[in-house]
């Protein structure tokens, strides 16, 4: 049966199509007559200032975490840089981000993060201001869909094909997801309570007006969650100009070549700005749709 | 983690295969070893044959159907191979190209490289002390171009299926195939307007995979025959244009390959 | 008189050279044995090796640069010829093409023969009873392009004087040439429409001049690049567009070659 | 020094000015400074109409004279068809022409057929109505003009690059002239009183307006001369579809296929038309500027 999370288009198909979506065109009728399309036209609320002020200055690059040292979330407390971005001695971008959700679980997490790709609409209302569009292979769609997995597992090795703006002008970025072992994690350390769940992989991001000059950036992107008193505890990494080589993270930045500051920032600062809204929209999104992909 | 630049050329006007085959060995390859820079290792295949595309196509659809060498040069990691392509000073090397290729028509894919085991390593026929495996003085060169419908982190998973219904299907290969290694294109300096300028060339065709298979000799390379028309067969998801394809037969020459001291 | 048909082609897609040449020798050769019409005889020549344009040019400017074998079919007369290439009821032959040759890329002479004397037409390594002159298991077939400044009847005698010129420069090449065959392109079906749609060609680069030389093994092949340096450097009047020309080193297989009984 | 005589064009800057040759253009105030530039400007005689009318009707092929037989034009007295045009039995085009040239001499001959190929003009005033233009080589300009060459062998293996219209319009022909001997001629018959000079080659016809469809047609042409007491007597023959190959006569048609008899008759038409211009006009312009080449 034919339904609006099982639309596929070819790659050849759906490359053209991010043009269109890097625009935020209105929605469709048939987009407008999904059941959370209402989402689409809330009010998106603001960052917390004092948050977003973190994000205005570079904090001390002897203070940030590498990506070989992702182990160290798994630390209790907290590192010495929790919120904030910088350039490393390497030239890569460094972004950390820590937001606390009142109210939501780690299944609510992972519901979310299989649930959203399926449809452009899913990912639009998360942030509407800045995000495009999405889309899935067709095998990424199959496991996606595949009710013999964990919710927990399913994007694992998924692709998400992201039209998305992160402050810095429309981009398609591809998101490879990983398990947490494929991801560097020490699977001997990483439990509860240390963590509760992950989401992270490795992404490369091109401008949508992409053209032979074009530089395609990779990126490893880390969300980890551990259970807190105040509620689910959301940590945040960017390693800009890294990429997971055969599961190790690699600087793949040319000699002498820095990620600009304002690509950093820009994620960083969209990075607040999109999981804030996450913040007071994924309790109420779950309570509808949580656990299931059809609706 | 070793990040591996394979380019595909083909001889430069006024130079038969042998005259480009000797240039790259004995002074290609020896500038390199005279201004190593950070490569890792380096290793020629210099073609003895090789098809494109499919005998059902009308008329070839890869741009240059004749490949006369590819070279593989491999590096610790992707900021070391900048670094040694494009050093402050430029390098002889990088020069040196337009000595013995047709470098517009370069192909240039930088990869990286999965073992993908074979059921049979070590051959029966003399196979010595039985110690060394996975090695074949016959090598095959196989680019695939990516159907383009397909995306592609479904590209790598269709493959693989193909490759193992193939291997399943052609009980000589499967017999005979003593290595193979996918060397999956990097999307790091992905093809990018930087390499065509940096490699001269011209609109290349873009590979996602190159599969080299290793076999005893020449004798047995009709195992590649058998495997290559099963897989093009496959019952699986179609997952590549085999128009754009093409397959070489080479040989190996080692031109940089330290080995420690014992 | 005797005219001949030369053509020149390249593998088409999906087939190795090696496979390529098995087709021509023991399937289209079979057959051109089976329907023999008017074939006087047939040789094949299977490349080995061979260069395309010059050393000097940026690219190629021969549209294809591999070539995989050249046949020729001789006839006593064109009418023959005519007979042969397109009888009542189609020939096997004409349509055998397909199987293995890129055919739009096809190059197709006919020509007159024109022997040329050479300085020492027997060998001085193991000459035997020295009764066998003008004999070379090495073949060279040297595709030259007029100049198109130069008209037809002055390219001859240019190419002529550059020849004996390029002989007294090129001492090994005088020494070790067994055999030349100037091959002239008989205006008799001057690759017209009718010959383009025979042979399946598309814009088909016109030749004048293809030069046999025969040499004893490959091992004497070197004494070819001497001769053709020494005449593209000649001093005469120009006469050929060397960047749209070409040479194939050949290995000649006959196909049909009557030995009257003594 | 740069005189009319030798302007040289490439092979490649001559092909594309048949084009323009064929449209038969008003002389050029060059070409009309020319001394010779009158004759273009003549009434030209018509033929005998008895003589034209020879060429209204095949003859019987039966009689006619075959390339391999051409020493027979060597005997004494006259063979079967003088006059006359037909196909031959395998397809070729067979023509006859006699004319006799009173006053006219063989020196006359040899001069004319080494002077007209230098300029287009010394070709159009022979026949102005049908004659579009010539050109030769740089090699056979060099021969043409070598004084140490006795004039009746001037032409030997020298090229005519033709543009003319033998009554089926117009063509760009390629004439190699060739010795008496090259030609086929017994050598040991080649003499007084049986033939004065001759002059003959093989031709190349293809329309100026060829595309890839067109024909190249050969012919073989020949016109010997011998002395009688009522002057210079001029017999031609032409053979259509055959060309000399390496010395031999070789009908060159595809099987089944003939020369046009329209393509015959207008040959011998034209050939008619011509040499009746050439009685009357060759003893003149010898007159002005025979022996030299220069004028």
């Amino acid at each position: 049966m034919s339904t609006p999370e099982t639309k596929q288009y070819t790659y050849k198909e759906w490359y053209p199509t991010t043009k269109a979506k890097a625009q935020q065109p209105d929605l469709s009728p048939e987009e407008k007559a999904r059941p959370f399309a209402k989402y689409y036209y809330e009010e998106i609320p603001q960052p917390d200032p004092a948050h977003y002020a973190m994000m205005e200055k570079p904090c001390d690059p002897a203070k940030a975490l590498y990506p070989e040292q992702m182990n160290d979330l798994l630390n209790p407390g907290y590192l010495d840089v929790e919120i904030g971005w910088c350039n490393l001695a390497n030239g890569a971008g460094f972004i950390a981000n820590k937001i606390v959700y009142p109210g939501v679980t780690a299944e609510m997490i992972d519901w979310w993060f299989a649930w959203h790709p399926l449809e452009d609409l899913r990912y639009r209302i998360w942030y509407p201001p800045q995000h495009g569009g999405i889309h899935l292979s067709p095998e990424g769609r199959k496991r996606i869909l595949d009710e013999s997995i964990p919710m927990s597992e399913r994007n694992w090795g998924v692709v998400h094909h992201v039209t998305e703006n992160c402050d810095c002008g429309m981009e398609n970025i591809t998101i490879s997801f990983f398990s947490p072992k494929d991801y560097g994690f020490d699977m001997t350390r990483f439990k509860q309570p240390f963590v509760s769940t992950f989401a992270g992989g490795q992404g490369w991001a091109v401008t949508v007006d992409k053209n032979d000059e074009s530089i395609t950036a990779p990126a490893m992107m880390c969300h980890i969650f551990r259970d807190t008193p105040e509620g689910l505890e959301h940590r945040t990494r960017f390693w800009l100009g890294y990429r997971l080589s055969n599961g190790v993270p690699e600087c793949t930045l040319p000699p002498g070549v820095a990620v600009p500051q304002v690509a950093v920032q820009g994620l960083a600062r969209h990075n607040v700005k999109e999981f804030t809204r996450f913040k007071h929209f994924l309790p109420r999104i779950y309570a509808e749709f949580g656990g299931k992909m059809i609706v | 983690m070793p990040i591996k630049l394979m380019a595909a050329s083909r001889k430069r006007p006024g130079l038969t295969r042998a005259e480009y085959q000797r240039y790259i060995e004995f002074y290609h390859g020896t500038i390199a070893r005279q201004e190593r820079f950070k490569i890792d290792s380096y290793v020629q295949n210099h073609v003895i044959d090789g098809a494109f595309g499919l005998l059902s196509d009308a008329d070839h659809q890869n741009k240059v159907v004749d490949r006369d060498a590819v070279v593989e040069i491999s590096f610790k990691n992707f900021r070391e191979m900048m670094e040694t392509l494009e050093p402050a000073v430029p390098s002889a090397a990088s020069q040196d190209g337009k000595f013995f290729a047709n470098e517009s028509t370069n192909i240039i894919v930088m990869a990286e490289e999965e073992e993908i085991p074979v059921p049979t390593p070590l051959t029966t026929f003399n196979p010595g002390l039985g110690i060394v495996k996975g090695v074949g003085a016959m090598k095959v060169l196989q680019y695939i171009m990516r159907d383009e419908d397909v995306y592609p982190e479904d590209y790598k998973k269709y493959w693989r299926m193909a490759h193992e219904e193939a291997v399943e299907k052609a009980p000589y290969y499967k017999e005979q195939a003593r290595r193979v290694q996918a060397n999956w294109r990097c999307r790091a300096n992905d093809n990018d307007g930087a390499a065509r300028k940096h490699f001269k060339m011209v609109d290349p065709p873009v590979y996602d995979l190159v599969v080299t298979h290793w076999f005893d000799t020449m004798e047995q390379v009709g195992a590649f025959r058998q495997y290559v028309e099963a897989m093009q067969n496959s019952a699986g998801p179609k997952f590549a244009n085999w128009s754009k394809s093409f397959y070489l037969y080479t040989k190996q020459i080692v031109i940089i390959r330290d080995t420690p001291l014992s």
